[in-house]
């Protein structure tokens, strides 16, 4: 079953060069839309590779909430806000060079910090199902389940009162 | 019987010992995985190439004509014919568009629709894919077509696609909430999230113990199938490509093969739906005395005959009834169903059915009496008389 | 399976790009979209560490990920609702425009 | 009436037509589209379309004489009538050409009712579709000529009416004609009795 193992690995290996790929085009590309898009596919890229560390609860979850619902979210508000057919104005501010540069810079020390530690090279335990997430949920987490849970109907009414049309607070100028 | 029933698991059985004599291990395992794939990529598109001939044949009848019956005995060849008209047409890009999302746009709509067939389970045994977020899996999948629409609407660079996918995509998200929660209920009793487990746990009684026979369920199964139409947007809630209003909504712009690939989606996603609400309400592929995958196809095709019995009788609904019905009637019709589901999991005997009940009659009733429509005052006309 | 330090590397990458993405953009959808990146990449290290590290507690890292896709969901929904009414008054959202804390 | 039971009364509409559409007869209920090249529905007698010429027995003798009535007739002035002369110039009481442009004639039947001489009536036959609009569609005097028993077979009652009335038309004729002729020798009598006293002299002198 060698090449099994071999070929997941390989697929894993090409998941993570093309969501970090998705990843800087949605972080360069001029046109807002296709930014967007592009990080859609990143998105979907790293449920891969949830999937690819058996957690196919998150993995699913992810394309759930990421792609169905936010990136859904970002494209009714690119909608909504700019007209993007104009090239006109540059999508990127003056400071690009020094932040590629700083960047970099972290970039190297982490990677130098995660070469240096020895991390344990094999999983240990069976990965979580669906069920202990739902016990430990209900368990040991049932508070701060809770809790996010108000925060988020407060995020819905915050949302909509912020975006709602006609408000009588802020008058144009 | 028993063979008949298994005869596709079988088969693949024999093919894979056949292989196995002279492949080595891990090749019979990729060709497990290659034969059910080949499998669903050829059911996906003849199943819709043969639903839209079953949908043109039962709307005729409706209308008392015939439906077409020129190409083939009785029409049998119609979908090749219209498949080859397809591959024909001219593919027209418009001036201006977006090269890519225009491009991309039908490839990404039916890649959905396909991956959903992985967790239906067809028959006993015959799960393409058992996946233990099986359901989960299939309402993600069916999400991500809401980003695949907008880019067909914004790459055609047309104002009534624009309009259409604004409306579809406003339509999928707001079904997709009664949707999710209207399987909860399901869940919550057959104790699983694997579809295959789902069926299994509505098995006895030569059907009895189907899901759809529990108030909870019945509610559920309404909602869920209403939603499901919503989701294809489909007859009544196919406000998207209103034909009256916005020429065809997000695929105006699209001709020739791309039309089709909008049309494909259109039909598997129907079936899948179909397929899935029999598996959740009408107890899958349980059946008495036909073999297993007979009895999941029946059922499909039941609820699809009655999603094309939906086309041949209901008018297209208004915009803000169509939101209306969502948020202020199905979503709190699903919450309340939750509640009967979970009140169903912990009674016992008559005093299960008795509550359950009457939650959910009282509550269909009160959400109707809240829905009444307001009824506009009399209007005042200021010159006519 | 690939060993810990590749993922970590690869998470890694999507925080450093995320934040080249969140300083250089001048459209505030684009900062948001490169956040969701910066969060997406704290996540996917939570989810490995509790299939790697933890050796009984394994539900942790798992649960931890899906409060960070509520938040982050949650974050994504509040600012694109300040960017929509910001539109609606100034007229435009490049973030270098908006310079002015009262107008 | 609880909320969903005027879309259920609906549903249930069409799926009893649905049904019925199977087994119901074509009239009440069932599928009464004809399939058309295979079955035909039966023309009904007073259909026109495109007119044709009669002509009784054989092709030679047209009932046509040209008189030039339809042409005038005709509201979109389809028909063109040149009269036939013989070897020294007489006319003839037959057309020599007689054209209807099947492209602008709108079978509307007026030259039907305008020919004195039941002449020109108009055909069944609607299947006459061709590739090229002039030259097929316009019709000469042999492509109209049909035979009056093509007539009885199309328009029975019509026809019938029409060689009933022409028959007494021929015996009121004939019955005229004998009484003129009688009329003509009883004229020639009296004539003759009239003159009998003077002798025919002038014969010799002349």
């Amino acid at each position: 079953m060698l090449p099994l193992t071999l070929l997941v690995k390989a697929g894993l290996y090409l998941i993570m060069a093309i969501s970090l790929l998705a990843a800087v085009a949605s972080v360069s590309l001029p046109n807002i839309f296709h930014a967007a898009l592009a990080l859609a596919l990143a998105l979907l890229g790293i449920a891969g590779i949830y999937l690819g560390l058996q957690a196919e609860f998150v993995a699913v979850v992810q394309v759930l909430i990421y792609v169905g619902a936010v990136i859904t979210l970002v494209i009714f508000a690119i909608m909504l806000t700019n007209r993007m057919a104009d090239r006109s104005t540059p999508a990127k501010n003056s400071l690009g060079a020094a932040c590629l540069a700083v960047a970099a810079g972290l970039f190297s020390i982490l990677v130098r910090f995660i070469r240096s530690t020895p991390w344990p090279e094999t999983t240990s335990a069976p990965a979580p199902g669906t069920s202990e997430i739902g016990q430990a949920l209900m368990g040991p987490y049932v508070f701060a389940f809770e809790v996010i849970s108000v925060i988020l109907i407060a995020v819905l009414i915050g949302a909509m009162v912020i975006a709602k049309k006609d408000n009588p607070g802020e008058d144009a100028p | 019987m028993e063979t008949l029933d298994q005869i596709f698991v079988l088969s693949k059985k024999g093919i894979l010992d056949f292989l196995g004599t002279f492949l080595p291990e891990w090749v019979v395992t990729l060709a497990c995985v290659a034969i059910t794939i080949k499998a669903i990529a050829v059911l996906g598109p003849v199943t819709m190439m043969y639903l839209t001939l079953m949908e043109r044949k039962v709307i005729g009848r409706m209308q008392n004509r015939i439906g077409p019956n020129r190409v083939g005995k009785w029409g049998l060849l119609q979908p090749l014919a219209d498949g080859v008209k397809m591959l024909t047409k001219e593919d027209i890009v418009p001036h201006g568009a977006d090269a890519v999302s225009h491009f991309l746009a039908p490839i990404l709509i039916v890649i959905p629709s396909l991956l959903a067939f992985a967790v239906i389970p067809f028959g006993r045994g015959m799960t393409p894919v058992d996946l233990n977020v099986g359901v989960l899996f299939f309402i993600a999948v069916s999400s991500t077509t809401t980003i695949a629409i907008f880019m067909a609407s914004w790459g055609s660079r047309n104002k009534f696609s624009v309009l259409g996918g604004m409306r579809s995509a406003a339509q999928m998200i707001s079904y997709e909430v009664p949707m999710v929660l209207s399987v909860v209920p399901v869940i919550l009793i057959a104790g699983s999230l694997s579809t295959n487990d789902i069926v299994l746990a509505q098995a006895g009684w030569g059907g009895l113990k189907w899901f759809v026979f529990t108030p909870w369920g019945f509610f559920a199964f309404i909602i869920f199938f209403l939603c499901g139409v919503a989701e294809c947007n489909r007859s009544p809630f196919d406000l998207p490509e209103g034909e009256s209003e916005i020429v065809a909504g997000f695929h105006t712009e699209y001709s020739g093969m791309k039309f089709a690939l909008f049309y494909m989606a259109e039909f598997m996603n129907s079936f899948t739906v179909s397929g899935l609400a029999a598996t959740l309400f009408l107890g899958g592929w349980q059946g008495p005395f036909l073999p297993s995958w007979l009895w999941f196809f029946l059922k499909t095709y039941a609820l699809i005959f009655v999603m094309i019995w939906f086309r041949g009788t209901l008018p297209r609904i208004r915009v803000d009834q169509l939101m209306g019905l969502a948020w202020k009637f199905l979503m709190p019709l699903t919450l309340v169903n939750i509640l009967a589901a979970g009140l169903w999991y912990f009674t016992e005997g008559a005093a299960r059915w008795l509550i359950t009940a009457s939650i959910l009659a009282g509550s269909f009733w009160l959400l109707t009496k809240l829905n009444r429509g307001y009824t506009p005052e009399k209007r005042v006309y200021l010159f006519a008389e | 399976m690939i060993p810990l330090s590749h993922l970590l590397i690869f998470s890694a990458a999507l925080l450093v790009i995320g934040i080249y993405g969140a300083v250089v953009r001048r459209n505030i959808v684009g900062i948001l979209l490169s956040i969701e990146l910066i969060l997406n990449a704290a996540a996917l290290n939570f989810t490995a560490f509790s299939r790697f590290a933890l050796a009984g507690d394994q539900e942790a890292g798992v649960i931890f990920t899906l409060f960070i896709i509520a938040m982050a969901a949650a974050a994504a929904a509040v600012g694109l609702a300040i960017v929509i009414a910001l539109f609606r008054v100034r007229k435009t959202i490049m973030s270098d425009e908006i310079n002015l804390l009262k107008w | 009436m609880i909320f969903g039971t005027g879309i259920l009364q609906g549903l249930m509409v069409t799926l009893k037509n649905f049904v019925t559409s199977y087994f119901k007869a074509p009239d009440e209920g069932g599928i009464f589209t004809v399939e058309y090249p295979e079955k035909r529905l039966p023309e009904k007698e007073r259909f026109r379309n495109f007119p044709f010429l009669l002509y009784d027995k054989n092709p030679e003798n047209l009932r046509c004489v040209a008189c030039d009535i339809c042409a005038k007739e005709c509201p979109p002035k389809c028909i063109y009538i040149v009269r036939e002369f013989d070897k020294d110039g007489k006319p003839l009481k037959r057309p020599a050409v007689f054209d209807i442009d099947f492209t602008v004639c709108m079978n509307c039947g007026i030259c039907e009712e305008a020919c004195p001489f039941d002449a020109i009536y108009m055909d069944h036959e609607f299947e006459i579709a061709s590739a090229d609009r002039h030259a097929k569609l316009l019709y000469h005097r042999d492509d109209l000529l049909k035979s009056n028993e093509y007539f009885h077979k199309i328009r029975p009652t019509d026809a019938s009416a029409i060689d009933a009335r022409r028959r007494e038309a021929e015996e009121k004729k004939k019955a005229a004609e004998a009484a003129a002729l009688a009329a003509q020798k009883a004229k020639e009598a009296a004539a003759a009795q009239a003159k009998p006293p003077e002798p025919p002299k002038p014969a010799a002198g002349a």
